[in-house]
């Protein structure tokens, strides 16, 4: 579904972030990233999502290249990316959030439906639907920034660090709903610090190093790795 | 008490003209944080292009109106691109002693082109007088309520109900995740510029209209009165920009009209002070509290 | 060069045989900032003066004048800058301008520090030429226009005496001290006649809605409206006192003139309003319709009072050099203070000893948008 | 008597009551940790006790004077410090600057002094420059400090905000998520910098933080909050077997793992 | 730090202060005689009245542009009034010279005071605003300053108060560009400077960590104001005649863009900016239709090219000349 082939990215001139970065995510999977901070993992996000572009190398999609096509474009096509750090529109409310999630569709119906979907899957957004959603806690942000993603109808869905300052409870509850989403045929690659979660849910899994991947294969392959559970395992 | 009325009436005529001019101060502000200091000048370059079409093609008003505001929403959306597009991540002083920069090079360039000269913007109405008792409304201050009411509820309409609206209020609170949405963020800043100097062009054309003179440094006071008018408000609110201009010019009325018309500049900001004390974001803006 | 002392010192031993090199004159205007118009309107008469004496064979028995221009930016220090820049950079034997009171006395006294002599066209405030401490006149400073006390003392005499009317409201610029000077001789002189000022208001000269105060004029009941002012203000201020049903007459000064007027206000509009001028550009005398004219085919426009003067500006400089026989500052100033019997298209005007030339005061009445004369007041030495 | 004493401290914004009726004490040394949901009001009460939000009701007592309602500035020089949920570091500033800025409450030479340059204010600066080298040394970042603090891996961006609060020579130091975005190896070494920290400045610690693992094996004792309401306090194994915080917090797979 | 490294580095700090001083001192003594006029070998060498002049102009215009940079790049608050606090130190130092015959050292620190007085009035109210809210209120207050100073007649309303005398000289200039210059270098690298630059930075965190934010914002505005009074002082009794109109919001709009122009927080690209915009202004006299739109473009062609000034927020130093290597080592401190 999604190919990436030796792409590099730079930050100005001097920042070589992204070295030779191949990686593949096939229809139906979840795929994981987990790497110490810095090593990359938000910028192939970025790079897949057409927030930056590689100096060399392609990324296609359903075998269309997509290498370089403006972030607004790459929406169209089905690729919704919920990014570090949550950037939801703080100003605005719950509601006209999830609205701007669906931007491209016209089909009113079918955004209130998905409108109803998400606020069953997160109650707490459905109490503050009207406030303005910069003063959500961070877990709140983290939950409106899924709920805004889900109602673009992804058939790829990049998460940054989903369950980065969450509650364990949270934590759990944001690795089952990526679950459902996938089960109900949503294609996923996850960025993640919480590797045990991340691992428990995913096929497959890379290990990002200082800009290259130094690790793949199935998730259960990885997590064996005596290294991965040194430095990501906690043991 | 007539009096009152008579200078109320002034007022609320001189307000819908600052009203017009800062509501695009109040969008652009909104979208990229940039104080457009060379609006004033669209106003300005507005008023002469409606001059021209009236004084060379014979156009009628309202079609002079309307190309006025074309120009120079074609204008702003260059001014734009050229200018203030490049510096769109770079800080937010730069920006503005650029948005300075254009001021000066539209009004001087102007000053070259049509010289300095003020010039009598040609009569475009007969001219009714309504008498009420000892008051005067002169059709003049209805046409131009009138309009700008108008263009006030269309703007209103724009960004709350459309997409392109939408997308303007998203692209201000953070315009990558904007882009995430799928929206065109290159787009939306152009729609806003087009916008917003459609809007201070008509203001030029209606200032002409109503007061008859035109002069290429006709916008640098109404500009700084009009950014005022958006502070008063609330800046990047657009009924606070509204709000702040009627406030605005019906206060500079009654100062002058109690005979203090020499310190009417020092009044206009001396309120403007005092809200900003009172109510440091403005009369309309949110207070809100920066979540830590 | 070096220093002020000897500003001609590097060109040639003998100016006066120099045929062949140039006279340079200085103009400091203000060509941008707010009151552009008065310095650019001054340049083009000099421009347009200097260009006909260059093709009459120049000054000095053949020298061509040279015009090295300088913009102020109406800011003093900007005025003291330039004005320097060209009595010791450029070497100027004389400068023309700043068009504007303020600018002048700034510009003044680097112009006594370098003993060069500067003639300002039209900034009329009466310290310009005088030296306020020692009531004496400046000595190389000169002015071209009439000063302010002359026109606010002929503007009572004339509503005192010639129209018999004895209430005045008085309304002022504050932003001008051209409009400050005239108004308070206008009211000292008024009330010294016997007249009364019963309301007294103020605008500034970026105000377009004077609604506000003339409400309150109206409401005084005046009989007359004293307004000096320049014609883009009187304009819009006609106008609007008109729209008001303010039906009184308005007496003003010479920044009526100009063809803007009529266009800014309506002919209508501004029947039954008088203004003390130093010439009219409707004017049938062969000398002022041969500059308007002339005015017209090389810019296009009808010229103001500000190109008229600085028209004038230059040709009695030229007149000056002349009879001083050289370029040598000293003896220009010398010739510009001697100044007698000079036919300039603003009247003929003489010298006096404050460096205010003496010439007529005309009266015209605006007659359905066209400046009629009215009457023609001597001056009244001071 | 308690170093800090919180009682029936509540805030609202708007409609919406973040803290209510919340009690909090801490003594002298301890190690105490705030837990709860996203949006229980952690970080509020930490605002709150901070200066940056004023309480609406209640008061806040620390070492027996109050503080409620004091400007941030006059809370640190009374001895809290803090680190913020999301960074807030002097961005553009060296490592070194960061942690000179607190020092200089304490500074002894005045304007007049650094403005001409006599010889106090060369003492003074080299003063704080050796001190705020030496607070870099505990946290390993001695060797970056002429970096620019951004340019920083997030880990040491944290570890250099701890830095940061501890050059302000509080006595009870506040960490909102230390542990946010770190590995379990660093999280790892975070808990023994916590403890060191704790022993060698003989500090009180209130922390919040969503790993489990960090919370359990470094506090003596646990605050849990939830919707603005302390619903449980006691030892991290009373309230790992809290129903009520298994319920609105832990799950249960955490109390199977932990 | 031990001890004979700590030696070594005073030895060193104090042979480059004794550098520069020479330097100055020598350029003090050149420009001076070189202004007054001197004789050698029977050749008159004098500058130029216009030159010395515009000298003048540099030094005012880097006074105003570095005291403007104390507020706007070192503590981050954007000012829009600075040529208020100008005006109040030149009408008042000229109120005192002209009216009270006062001698002029009284003049120009009673101008830097009454404007660092007013600097406090102004900016306690105001300070708590924020961005571009301050930078509005203050360019109102500016403003008010300006319309009173038309209305009051004793200083001469619209039309100016002159004549005032002569009495800027270049020992006057030299003094207080060097001086102001060494006080900002001085206070950016103090506890003090880093307080302002801390809240810049990040106004809620420099809180929590002990900076009482009011006070050192207000700390920074009366600098700057105290500054520019003096500049205005010098002003006034170089040009004869002051004005209220003089002192409009493009004033204060001028020295903001120098301070950008050369990069905010930065001391140096102040000077340079201050000083190449005098130069750009003399250079622009030459075609008068036409300077002002030049000007403009120049504006934004530096910010377009160059948008974060000339300078950064670096300093242009010793150190930038010496090896790359040594120069990484030092790098970093912001006011280095
Ligand atoms: N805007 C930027 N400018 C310069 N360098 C950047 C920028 N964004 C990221 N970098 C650098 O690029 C490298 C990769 O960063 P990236 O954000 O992709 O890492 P990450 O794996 O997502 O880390 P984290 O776990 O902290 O989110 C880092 O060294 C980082 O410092
Ligand atoms: N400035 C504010 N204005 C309005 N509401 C606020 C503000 N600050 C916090 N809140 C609200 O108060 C509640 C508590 O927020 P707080 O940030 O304290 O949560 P938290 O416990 O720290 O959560 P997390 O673990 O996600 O950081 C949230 O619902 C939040 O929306
Ligand atoms: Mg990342
Ligand atoms: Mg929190």
């Amino acid at each position: 579904m999604l190919k990436i082939n030796q792409i590099n990215v730079y930050y100005g001139a001097s920042i070589h972030a992204l070295k030779e970065i191949s990686l593949e995510v096939k229809q139906g999977e979840i795929v994981t990233m987990i790497g110490a901070n810095g090593a990359g993992k938000t910028s192939i996000l970025k790079s897949i999502s057409g927030l930056l572009v590689p100096k060399s190398g392609t990324i296609t999609f359903e075998s269309q290249n997509i290498t370089g096509i403006p972030a607004k474009d790459i929406v169209k096509k089905g690729i919704c990316h919920v990014p570090e750090g949550r950037r939801i529109f703080a100003n605005m409310t719950v509601l006209e959030n999830l609205e701007l999630g669906a931007f491209l569709d016209s089909d009113k119906a079918a955004v209130k439906q998905r409108m109803k979907t998400v606020f069953e899957r997160f109650p707490r957004l459905f109490e503050r639907k009207n406030q303005s959603s910069g003063t959500l806690s961070g877990g709140e942000q983290q939950m409106l920034a899924m709920g805004r993603a889900l109602m673009g109808k992804p058939r790829l869905l990049l998460l940054d660090e989903p369950s980065m300052g969450l509650a364990p409870i949270l934590v759990q509850e944001i690795f089952n709903i990526i679950k459902e989403i996938n089960d109900q045929g949503t294609t996923v690659l996850v960025v993640e610090q919480n590797a045990h979660q991340a691992l428990s849910i995913a096929h497959r899994a890379y290990v990002l190093e200082t800009g290259r991947i130094v690790l793949s294969g199935t998730a259960d392959e990885v997590a064996s790795s005596e290294d991965v559970k040194k430095a990501y395992l906690g043991g | 008490m007539e009096i009152f009325i008579q200078q109320l009436i002034n007022g609320i005529a001189l307000g819908s003209i600052y009203a017009l001019i800062a509501l695009g101060y109040t969008m652009v502000y909104g979208i990229i944080k940039l104080i457009n200091f060379a609006h004033g000048d669209i106003y300005m370059v507005g008023a002469f292009v409606a001059f021209f079409m009236i004084s060379i093609f014979d156009m009628p008003f309202s079609i002079a109106l309307l190309v006025a505001m074309a120009a120079c929403a074609l204008l702003g959306m260059i001014i734009e691109r050229v200018a203030y597009k490049p510096l769109r991540n770079q800080d937010r002083l730069t920006a503005l002693i650029t948005a300075i920069g254009v001021s000066f090079f539209l009004e001087y360039t102007m000053i070259y082109l049509v010289k300095p000269d003020p010039r009598a913007f040609p009569a475009s109405f007969q001219l009714h007088n309504f008498h009420i008792g000892n008051i005067v409304i002169s059709s003049k201050d209805l046409i131009i309520f009138a309009i700008s009411l108008g263009l006030m509820l269309l703007l209103t309409y724009v960004v709350n109900r459309t997409k392109t609206g939408k997308s303007m209020r998203a692209v201000s609170y953070d315009s990558e995740a904007a882009q995430l949405m799928g929206i065109d963020v290159n787009k939306t800043i152009s729609a806003t510029f087009a916008l917003g100097s459609a809007l201070a062009a008509a203001a030029g054309v209606l200032v002409g209209m109503y007061y008859g003179q035109i002069e290429p440094l006709m916008g640098i006071m109404p500009g700084l009165k009009a950014f005022i008018a958006a502070v008063i408000g609330g800046i990047g609110i657009i009924p606070g920009a509204a709000f702040g201009g009627l406030i605005l010019g019906v206060t500079e009325s009654l100062v002058s009209g109690a005979g203090y018309s020499m310190l009417r500049d020092a009044v206009a900001f001396i309120i403007l002070i005092i809200i900003l004390i009172v109510k440091p974001t403005g009369l309309m803006g949110k207070n809100v509290k920066e979540k830590v | 060069g070096c220093g002020g002392q000897e500003p001609t010192g590097n060109e040639g031993e003998n100016p006066a045989n120099g045929a062949g090199e140039p006279v340079k004159v200085g103009l400091n205007f203000e060509l941008s900032g707010d009151v552009a118009t008065y310095g650019g309107n001054g340049v083009k008469g000099i421009e347009m003066a200097a260009k006909e004496i260059n093709a009459k064979g120049g000054v000095l028995g053949g020298r061509q004048i040279e015009l090295v221009k300088v913009d102020n930016k109406s800011d003093a220090a900007e005025v003291t800058n330039v004005q320097t820049r060209l009595l010791t950079v450029e070497n100027v034997a004389a400068t023309i301008g700043p068009a504007t009171s303020t600018n002048s006395l700034a510009a003044i006294p680097v112009a006594m520090e370098n003993e060069i002599p500067l003639l300002t066209p039209s900034a009329t405030a009466d310290k310009v030429t005088v030296d306020e401490a020692t009531g004496k006149a400046k000595e190389y400073a000169f002015r071209l226009c009439f000063y302010d006390s002359l026109q606010g003392n002929i503007g009572a005499n004339f509503i005192y005496n010639n129209l018999g009317l004895k209430k005045a409201a008085v309304y002022i610029d504050t932003n001008s001290d051209y409009s400050k000077a005239i108004g308070s001789v206008f009211k000292k002189d008024f009330t010294a006649l016997g007249g009364e000022i019963i309301a007294e208001e103020n605008y500034v000269k970026t105000d377009q809605d004077y609604k506000a105060t003339l409400t309150r004029i109206k409401n005084a009941k005046p009989e007359v409206i004293y307004l000096p002012g320049y014609y883009n203000n009187v304009g819009l201020i006609v106008k609007q006192a008109r729209e008001m049903g303010i039906t009184v007459p308005f007496v003003g000064a010479d920044g009526y003139d100009s063809p803007d007027l009529v266009k800014l206000g309506g002919a209508k509009n501004l029947n039954n309003v008088f203004f003390t001028n130093h010439y009219s550009s409707q004017d049938t005398d062969p000398k002022v319709r041969a500059f308007v004219e002339a005015f017209k085919a090389e810019y296009g426009d009808v010229p103001d009072a500000f190109a008229a003067m600085g028209y004038d500006a230059m040709y009695l400089m030229a007149d000056a050099i002349n009879r001083a026989g050289s370029d040598d500052p000293i003896a220009i100033k010398d010739a510009l203070a001697a100044t007698k019997d000079f036919p300039a298209v603003t009247g003929t005007l003489t010298m006096d000893d404050k460096h205010n030339p003496i010439k007529s005061v005309v009266i015209l009445e605006l007659v359905d948008g066209v400046p009629t004369f009215k009457d023609k007041i001597d001056p009244i030495q001071p | 008597m308690a170093l800090l004493e919180i009682n029936n401290v509540g805030i609202a914004f708007g409609g919406l009551r973040a803290v209510t009726n919340c009690n909090i004490s801490l003594e002298q040394g301890e190690l105490i940790g705030l837990i709860g949901p996203n949006g229980a009001g952690k970080t509020t009460v930490f605002n709150m006790l901070t200066g940056v939000y004023n309480p609406t009701e209640g008061e806040i007592i620390f070492e027996g004077k109050s503080i409620a309602g004091l400007r941030p500035y006059h809370i640190t020089k009374r001895g809290i410090a803090r680190t913020f949920q999301n960074i807030r570091l002097f961005k553009e500033l060296t490592v070194l600057d960061n942690v000179k800025i607190p020092y200089h409450i304490h500074a002894r030479h005045g304007m007049f002094s650094s403005v001409l340059r006599l010889p106090a204010y060369y003492r003074g600066e080299a003063e704080i420059t050796e001190k705020a080298i030496a607070c870099l040394d505990v946290f390993g970042l001695a060797d970056k400090k002429d970096e620019v603090a951004k340019n920083l891996p997030y880990g040491q961006q944290r570890r250099l905000e701890i830095a940061r609060a501890l050059a302000a020579q509080p006595r009870l130091l506040l960490l909102d998520e230390p542990a946010a975005g770190m590995n379990p190896q660093e999280t790892h070494e975070l808990m023994e910098l916590i403890y060191w920290i704790r022993d060698h400045f003989k500090l009180t610690i209130l922390l919040i933080e969503h790993d489990m693992s960090l919370v359990m094996g470094v506090c003596e004792r646990i605050y849990v909050l939830e919707y603005g309401r302390i619903i449980a306090e006691g030892t991290p194994d009373e309230i790992k077997n809290d129903p009520k915080v298994i319920k609105a917090y832990l799950g249960e797979e955490v109390k199977l793992n932990a | 730090m031990n001890n004979k490294k700590q030696g070594n580095s005073f030895l060193k700090r104090n042979a480059l202060s004794l550098i520069v001083a020479v330097i100055l001192v020598a350029v003090y003594l050149g420009l001076h005689f070189w202004i007054a006029g001197f004789e050698i070998g029977g050749t008159r060498y004098k500058l130029n009245n216009y030159y010395t002049l515009n000298l003048y102009l540099m030094g005012m215009n880097i006074i105003l542009a570095v005291s403007l940079n104390l507020v706007c790049g070192i503590t981050g608050q954007l000012a829009l009034g600075h040529a208020g606090f100008m005006a109040v130190g030149a009408y008042l130092s000229a109120i005192l010279t002209v009216k009270f015959g006062m001698p002029f050292i009284v003049a120009i620190l009673a101008a830097g005071l009454a404007a660092a007085i007013m600097g406090f009035l102004i900016g306690l109210p105001t300070l708590r605003l924020k961005g571009d809210y301050l930078a509005i209120a203050t360019l109102g207050m500016a403003e008010i300053i300006r319309v009173l100073l038309i209305n009051i007649d004793y200083v001469g309303g619209a039309s100016g108060f002159s004549p005032i005398p002569k009495l800027t000289n270049w020992t006057w200039i030299f003094v207080a560009t060097v001086g102001t210059v060494l006080f900002a270098k001085n206070f950016i690298n103090s506890t003090y400077g880093r307080a302002c630059i801390s809240i810049r930075e990040d106004e809620i965190a420099a809180e929590t960590m002990g900076i009482n934010s009011t006070r050192y914002k207000t700390l920074a505005f009366c600098l700057g104001a105290f500054f520019a009074g003096v500049a205005g002082a010098l002003y006034a009794h170089n040009f004869y005649i002051i004005q209220p109109n003089v002192f409009n919001f493009f004033k204060s709009f001028e020295y903001l863009v120098m301070v950008v122009l050369g990069g905010l927080g930065s001391i140096t690209g102040s000077i340079l900016a201050a000083s190449g915009l005098t130069i750009v202004n003399v250079g622009l006299q030459k075609v008068p239709e036409v300077r002002m739109i030049l000007y403009s473009i120049v504006l934004i062609a530096v910010m377009l090219f160059r948008p974060g000034g000339i300078m950064g927020r670096k300093e242009l130093s010793f150190s930038s000349f010496k090896s790359k290597k040594e120069r990484g080592k030092e790098r970093g401190t912001s006011g280095n």
